[in-house]
């Protein structure tokens, strides 16, 4: 159950990529921390876990550390790996945008799923990329997500989902917006066989994302600081007429207003994940 | 209310009121002018069909958000009979932005659930435009598992711009609202027929629109965004919500595109000229509609009908896929 | 389905008993409104179904009353009249207060319930009559509503309670408490069915029986202007710091805050509910 | 936090006083005063069992209400392991008058939910003095049923006033929360545990105290008002505050009352003088019942542990009854 493993096995490059993409500014030994500009030791951060130890900033991961911190070293097999995008509304750039970013992430998609162990349960786990376009969700994604769902329900596994989204992907329309749907409903499906679902949100967990599958968790663990709400941060200052309220929408805030069940540091999370899967992941002997 | 009119309707607007001029003239002075009147609509007529006929995108946004578009409660009160309505989430509030209660359609009961736009100022608050937050999402809820408890089938008439997302629907999980109905709308034991009548406002229209038919008007309109937002975040609008006729083409937000991806079952058609010019030209094509599908639906077993809602929105999406080593 | 029945058939001794101990000052041709204070003919605001038509302060029923407003004439046929109290904890004064209650209501609790018809629609009815320790339920009264909705399951019939009650019965201690869980839990026996449960809220439906089956109704209906609560107004006095906001807590005011379906005045309350019975009597094609 | 000491316990606390002083002493100087030690104790623990076997039903309310017995997260850390406290009933906020969450017993997965008072002024406030709002009865609600989804037994430890009732909480619907927990706790389709164990207040604990089994330790109270509120309110104490001594014992709301009323299943046994004597000590007494309990239930059927649970409730009440002939 060791969280520390991933830095050892990171490649150096993949973890290079990440950071450009994500919040770090690189530049080899030394990373600023976007939050309280300290400038810190790269190695330590990492050993770190990649939260500063000045200010606690929880720095954005990408889905392959993310995996590095939270699944058994080596036991994560990916899934629909071979899933890609079609741009079939013609939308304007998407083409362009989809191959720029496929071959800097080396994804396919924002959305990487697959089964792994954790703390020697096993589980069928997805993990958002905020670098593939802010994690949005488009066809691709929600397919994935529900072959999740499909795969945990066929084989009677809990659900794990990382989520780090800005929401529906515009790109594909009301294909997008339909993927709040799918994804809802192979949640419910997965759901009612009386079968596990925890979400972990991170910075982002917002709109299309947050308002389908990933509100639908059985429990909910957010990563301290991250932005979770519906409307974008755009379209929530046109809606307010007043100033937000500190820490609007923030992690805390959503837990006193009930909608997580509780904010770890990232260094807790795994810890707390085992004994929720010793408490859900076998049938117990009472059933609906 | 005046009828409003919108730029692409001012031609029709004047043969309007030549027509109506004539007629007045006609019937003040005792002159026959049947012929002259009979020309002119024949020509308001032709018109009509020409401007409907190449309607962009963005045409029918403003037709869908037309201030005279019949709302939800002008199709139920037609519609059906015997409308009881009902209030409350039981949790915190009744929210006005979304009407619903149990109704007679040919004397069959049925649970009918709506978005509600008001007309005038006063009541566009009182409605807050349509806008829903968490407790009208749970008031429809509730009300669908009622008609789930007695076994009554849930028709839903969608129209909406969005979900309300001020603070206070925020700090009342106005997502966890939305996510919420769509989970419960798949799993529902009875039928569920959802009409989109006007705007299908993104998460804020899904929330009342998992059923095992969706029909759309052939003038409304469904989005995952509305173009004036998706003009204004993305730059290849410039990030300039006046592209918003652009964005609205390239969303391909009408009934025909969403029936071409199977996103929608059928488009139901307006009389001539759009909703707004005869509600109840518009009512009978809805009811129609609705009746033969519920028809269909009254044969499914309720085993099949939770299993086709779920297999419909589950082939929702478009992708490529390759077999990959690690798959 | 006429309303108007009920005042040519009540016998006037009834009436009068019922105004006594409601809140009409019966003076034999003239009743003064306690609301508005309007001398009031008898005889017309017998005919408005004892609504002040100056005010429309619409005066407590007693449960014949009730029932010639509500129930088709005639079709009312009592059950399990033959329940009355047993004062096991030997609570002060208790029995004395029951005999006495008794001889003058001629009622053996402050709940009535039977069969009836409605618009033709058979249902099975409760009606609490306030005369009787303030409507308050104990054993004799959780069993009454208990056996309603047993008997509502057994036939497959709608079930319609008229609500007015301060709440649970003190001098039953613990005994009265526990009608709460046992009601609710019939109700929600009888809810599994598929069958119908209206709830009609007059003033006060307060406490015990508002925080039990009353809020339990598939459909709650309100009269205008009544009382509905958790806390009694000494204890909700005691536990507000600021002052109460107008309309606290009256049917308009749970309406707006999602606790009620309609708030109906007493002359349209039947139509709405043949209304209601005929959505909700038989069952549907589709089952759970 | 010192220990706070009722009238009725001065003499021990008395007692407790001298035994610590000459235990000082006799270190202190290196005098050996075992014997006069161990006389005192014996005296102490007499003085104890004869106070404790004359409570009244007075005494014991304020026993309940001791502010230093033992709270639910006093229990829920002693009897269970791995505690993991989830939060919020994912409609409007979370209650800290109410804590729950997934906790092994015996090394088997159950779910705890808790009434939950403050120790000092801060604490009390934070937990809202144990009074919880809906939206704690509706957390409570949320994690019963995500027992019942995974087929785990569930435990409920009750020690609140009341329940809330200020205008936030009557707003957001109290008695709507209330009845709706115990209507869903009579069908829940797995075992259900309740344990009393301090103050039983009204519709306040109730809302959590639907279960297979009611146990109730032997100095908590469990009451349809508070004494004080009865007697402030009954004639028969002259609307007396002052007379809750007498109103606790009209009311009948100890241990031994309600277990020969048959509404509850068994009186947990407490140390001597009270389980705020020995937390330890008491948590085992309880831990020992629940789990006896929970063995005897996990060989239940589903169907028959639904069926038993409404029956249990169904049988309570006591009246007389005579054949009508319009019955
Ligand atoms: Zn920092
Ligand atoms: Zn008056």
């Amino acid at each position: 159950m060791s969280l520390d493993g991933w830095i050892h096995r990171k490649s150096k490059a993949a973890g290079k990529a990440a950071r450009k993409h994500l919040d770090a500014l690189p530049d080899g030994l030394w990373t600023k921390c976007p939050k309280c500009g300290e400038i810190l030791f790269s190695k330590e951060l990492e050993k770190n876990l990649m939260v500063c130890n000045k200010c606690s900033y929880h720095f954005k991961l990408a889905s392959p550390q993310r995996l590095e911190v939270t699944v058994d070293d080596g036991s994560f097999v990916e899934m629909d790996a071979g899933l890609s995008t079609v741009n079939t509304l013609e939308f304007p750039q998407y083409d362009a945008k989809i191959q720029k970013l496929t071959a800097a992430s080396g994804l396919n998609d924002g959305m990487v799923t697959g089964t792994a162990t954790i703390g020697g349960y096993p589980v069928v786990i997805g993990v958002a990329d905020f670098r593939f376009l802010a994690g949005s969700m488009g066809s691709v994604y929600g397919e994935k997500v529900t072959r999740l769902f499909e795969k945990g329900l066929a084989e009677k596994l809990p659900v794990l989902i990382v989520n780090c989204s800005g929401g529906a992907r515009m790109q594909e329309g009301l294909l997008s917006l339909m993927q709040m749907a799918k994804t809802s409903a192979a949640a419910g499906k997965f759901g009612e066989a009386g079968l596990m679902y925890i979400a972990l949100f991170t910075d982002p967990t917002m709109a299309g994302v947050h308002a389908s599958f990933a509100m639908l968790a059985d429990v909910i663990i957010a990563e301290p600081g991250a932005l979770i709400g519906l409307a974008g941060q755009r379209v929530a200052a046109q809606a307010q007429v007043m100033k937000e309220p500190p820490g609007y929408r923030l992690s805390e805030w959503q837990q006193d207003h009930g909608m997580v069940d509780m904010v770890l540091p990232r260094r807790e999370i795994k810890d707390t994940l085992v004994k929720l899967l010793a408490a859900g992941s076998h049938g117990g002997s009472h059933g609906a | 209310m005046a009828l409003s009119v919108l730029d692409f309707e001012k031609p029709i607007a004047e043969l309007d009121a030549n027509i109506a001029e004539l007629k007045r003239i006609s019937e003040e002075e005792g002159i026959d002018r049947s012929a002259d009147i009979e020309e002119l609509e024949r020509h308001r007529d032709d018109l009509i069909a020409q401007i409907f006929a190449n309607l962009t995108p963005w045409d029918k946004t403003l037709l869908a958000r037309h201030p005279n578009r019949p709302y939800s409660l002008d199709y139920i009160r037609t519609i059906f009979d015997d409308f009881v309505e009902l209030h409350g989430d039981r949790l915190f509030a009744d929210d006005n932005a979304i009407v619903g209660g149990w109704a007679f359609l040919d004397g069959n009961p049925v649970m009918v659930i709506g978005n509600q736009k008001g007309r005038d100022l006063k009541e566009r608050q009182f409605r807050n435009f349509g806008s829903s937050k968490p407790e009208g999402y749970r008031k429809a809820l509730r009300l669908m598992h009622m008609a789930e408890k007695f076994g009554r089938p849930i028709i839903t008439l969608v129209d909406t711009p969005a979900a309300d997302c001020s603070f206070g629907a925020e700090e009342r999980g106005i997502s966890e609202a939305i996510a919420r109905n769509m989970m419960e709308m798949s799993l529902l034991k009875v039928p569920v027929i959802v009409a989109v009548l006007g705007e299908g406002g993104s998460g804020g229209a899904l929330a009342i629109a998992v059923g095992d038919r969706i029909l759309m008007q052939e003038n409304a309109v469904y989005s995952v965004i509305p173009p004036e937002g998706c003009a204004a975040i993305l730059s290849e609008f410039q990030r300039d919500p006046a592209r918003a006729p652009d964005a609205a083409a390239a969303l391909k937000i009408t009934a025909e595109h969403a029936l071409e991806h199977k996103l929608i079952d059928e488009i139901i058609p307006e009389p001539v000229g759009g909703a707004h010019r005869n509600y109840e030209g518009a009512a009978k094509f809805v009811k129609e509609a609705i009746s033969r599908h519920l028809a269909e639906l009254e044969k499914v077993s309720t085993k099949k009908l939770v299993e086709h809602r779920y297999n419909k929105f589950r082939q929702m999406g478009v992708y490529a896929e390759t077999q990959c080593e690690n798959g």
